[in-house]
């Protein structure tokens, strides 16, 4: 790359671009790079965002330093709570969750953007690999107003035609109203990324579609890494290469261990 | 770094009251957020749904604000065993009852929090509930096939409260636990708005943030005393005389009593501390909960 | 009467004797004996009860002094508050609360310890008294272990052969099963005490019948004041006195502003 | 006055695993009660249904304690996608999973709570989680006709957790507030045990009665460092080390790392004390929260 960074580092910038002032971001356990967008987002443009994290709520914009967490319920992470959304209650005010973004992996993903963590194989009462389970993520995913799809290998193990199992609902079927159809409020997923590319999904049909290819990476590689055709438009541009000042906010103020180097 | 502040959450009483209309379903907390009710009357909004109990239900329908209540307890306390405006306007057919009681209101409340169309509840089973309230459906379970009352989500458009503190940006801490409805109403919300004794400082909030009840009130209203003639727990007690003094207004038989009432407490007071003005400090003193 | 004591002084002893130690005692607003009977109860014999004001839970055994209050959120009377049973989840427990004891009052109140707390009259839509609604009580008889229903006055206007409208079920239309099989768990109403005297509910059909008469009052008297035949034993004893112990604890320790006096 | 005095419900480790027996549904919270799950493995009881998650349910797992996993996340943390003993003996059929995720899971707590048979849920419409798990019935809403799941009633038969403070009364205080499940654990479950750091006196908890999470607990456990390698809010943090040792034991081919971790670690110990003593005063004072 032309600038200096790595993928991870890639990755935590474009996201971090995309979440908007006010937003509630909530990031569930095992994923670094969301856990450093929001917070990267929150220093350079979102005062009014709020990180939730296990169910601690917090607003750190004043802080001269936000560290990259060993994530759990550590007080050294959680100690600028000024809520806990789930006093009790966690489940208890979905229906404002439009204003909440949020981050899944998965084990398998398909070109709806459905994705499972239940586990693979054809009998679920045998299964080849037994997945971690579903975590909160149908319910979040029914009702945040979009999230994200953050993996870190881009294969065709992973991304599959048709998942085993479906643990959340992306767009479903396909098509615009794939969600209304089933009465999920929520918006569903916006962007999936890879160590490859970025994705989205198509307006009409709502079809996993290239968007960008990282410094380095030919759409040839990235259809190849992919177990089903993607949606490639004429001409398919680089992800945009973090700014010097992104990656020095990011380096000095959230991941100054150097976690995602 | 970021050239942009966060943002924050205070209001005056007018500008909050401002966002009220007519029509409206507006829920109403315990202890009342009075100051907030009075400029409800002093605007005198029409054909409100209110959720509401008691004389603060009563002082509304007093008011001619109410087109129909959300009612589980229309009782006056000390002695007044129904609120007399409300009993009187009732009785006449000019404001209806969505007739239910505390778990059922509980759970409406609930499922529009959750989102939900509806959700599932036993008292009630074998009342005259639904058949009075017929937005209350009787279902069989899907599991053991037990007879259960589906009711649907209530969503107020405002829920107005009164707690103790707040920070600037909406986080509420109440003192000694909010009344029983609050948070319910709070959830099941488009917007809410609290009144509190006192600001504190964001520190304040999370040097003990597990009593935050409320993370994000839309609006935050620095209202001492604001519950008068209700109690705010930690700061004072209910001023039971003036409480008694609106019942006996309400219930001349002259019907001189209540106009007289409304515009010395309600409408003529143009902020709430032109109110407190008109009440004294020492009777607010007086008020003391040792 | 022999000892010198109200009719309420002789109510509330009678409901403390009937209330056992380790019990949740439930009082709403506006019920003066029942609050006045559980704090005496607690004081006598009951280290372990548990007392519910408004939400508010607490155990006082180790006062000297129990106030009996001005009712309501008010701190002199929920000071030693232990939990609040109602943290945004005041009906999340009900399953317990065969454990609970409840007292209510009514409007009208038949045969079969139904009550109407909604309102008097045939048409709903003009009723010729409206009553101030059911408040907590259909949720609470539904589920609680037993409840006391606890009048202010004796007549043929409360006592009536059927509600107008129903807030509370009691034993339905009668029947030991009467609860089973509409599926209301809790144990119905124990007892229904008014000035005149206490009545209970018989094993078979679970009609109000005629327990105990207040000393000066005749049976003859209590049959006239209620609108429907009460089923009355062949002996119908004088409800017990107070002990002159349990008059001093109440006057001393509880009452000692004289409200029931 | 009264003769009796109010009963104490503390109790030691032995006594509470004692009342658990062979075949329960036993519900486990976050951070896991570890002194009580160690005793269990100890005890050898078998056949256990267990509503748990991540590396405690493995450990129970490993241990041949459980027969079926109320699970929604079985993950290993820090680079440890599916906890190993969970996903071979799942893999082998030795355990089975009523598969779910926290909302279904939470809605079937609050049912029990309620005394409901049942709570509707719209998290998992769509998903495969109703073809997996035939005890969540897809139905129509009463009120709009929606899609929703109907979740059975869930009902541990005791449900095992680590707080930071209690009385003697079992009056239970979180600091920094409680796992997220653990409140509709207590209230869905017949009986609650819950470990604690520290026992405060009666007028420390009515100081700060809001901060009561659970206000009858069944028995109280004295327990320091009793959430060991798991963190506790307030007191220490997670020992990662020992957890990654657990990993590394439970993933050797050759089946000898779990059989000498589970001696040396929960079958050796008679009782916490004696746990703590092989871990060591310097280790557990270096997991300070700072």
């Amino acid at each position: 790359m032309s600038i200096d960074c790595s993928v991870s580092e890639l990755l935590t910038c474009f996201l971090a671009r995309d979440l908007n002032d006010g937003e509630e971001l909530q990031v569930g356990v095992a994923l670094p790079i969301p856990e450093a967008a929001v917070r990267l987002a929150h220093l350079m443009h979102g005062p009014n965002m709020e990180l939730i994290f296990l169910g601690a709520r917090m607003n750190v914009h004043h802080l001269e330093r936000v560290p990259l967490p060993a994530f759990g319920w550590d007080n050294r992470v959680v100690r600028w709570t000024e809520s806990f959304s789930d006093r009790g209650h966690r489940f208890d005010q979905v229906k404002d969750w439009h204003r909440r973004v949020f981050f899944i992996g998965g084990i398998q993903v398909d070109p709806f953007g459905n994705t499972n963590l239940i586990g693979v194989g054809e009998d679920y009462s045998r299964l080849k690999f037994r997945g971690p389970g579903s975590v909160g993520t149908p319910t979040l995913t029914t009702h945040v107003g979009r999230y994200y799809i953050v993996l870190n290998s881009h294969s065709p193990r992973i991304f599959v035609p048709k998942c085993d199992f479906i643990s959340t609902v992306g767009w479903g079927q396909g098509g615009a109203d794939a969600r209304t159809r089933l009465g999920l409020p929520g918006g569903g997923p916006k962007y999936c990324v890879t160590p490859l590319c970025i994705m989205d999904f198509s307006e009409d049909e709502k079809r996993m579609r290239l968007r960008s290819v990282h410094p380095g990476v030919s759409v040839a590689d990235v259809q190849r890494q992919t177990g089903f055709p993607l949606l490639i438009p004429d001409e398919v541009p680089t992800t945009p290469l973090p700014t010097s000042r992104e990656l020095d906010v990011l380096r000095s103020r959230v991941d100054w261990v150097g976690a995602l180097r | 770094m970021s050239s942009g502040v966060r943002t924050e959450r205070l209001c005056d009483e007018i500008d909050a009251a401002a966002t009220l209309a007519d029509g409206m379903t507006i829920a109403i907390g315990e202890p009342a957020p009075m100051a907030m009710v009075r400029h409800i009357i002093r605007r005198n909004l029409r054909n409100l749904t209110v959720i509401a109990s008691g004389l603060t239900l009563d002082l509304l329908v007093a008011a001619g604000c109410v087109k129909k209540a959300i009612s589980y307890y229309a009782g006056g306390g000390f002695g007044v065993p129904v609120a007399p405006a409300f009993r009187r306007a009732v009785e006449r057919g000019e404001v209806t009852v969505w007739e239910c009681e505390e778990g059922i209101l509980t759970s409406g409340l609930e499922a529009a929090g959750k989102g939900l169309p509806f959700l599932p509840w036993r008292g009630g089973v074998g009342t005259s509930l639904p058949e009075l309230n017929t937005d209350l459906k009787i279902i069989e379970d899907p599991i053991r096939g037990e007879t259960l009352l589906a009711v649907p989500a209530i969503k107020p458009d405002v829920t107005l409260l009164h707690a103790a503190t707040a920070d600037v940006y909406g986080n509420v801490q109440h003192h000694g636990g909010p009344g029983w409805l609050d948070l319910f109403l709070a959830r099941a919300a488009e917007r809410t708005i609290v009144q509190v004794e006192k600001i504190i400082s964001n520190e304040q909030v999370r040097a003990n943030a597990w009593a935050t009840t409320i993370g994000r009130a839309d609006a935050v209203l620095r209202m001492p005393w604001g519950a008068h003639p209700y109690y705010s727990r930690g700061y004072y007690l209910q001023d039971s005389a003036l409480l008694k003094d609106y019942v006996s207004a309400a219930e001349r038989d002259d019907g001189a009593g209540l106009p007289a009432f409304l515009g010395h407490y309600c409408r003529e007071p143009a902020t709430h501390a032109d109110y407190l003005e008109r009440i004294g400090i020492k009777r607010l003193l007086s008020l003391h909960e040792y």
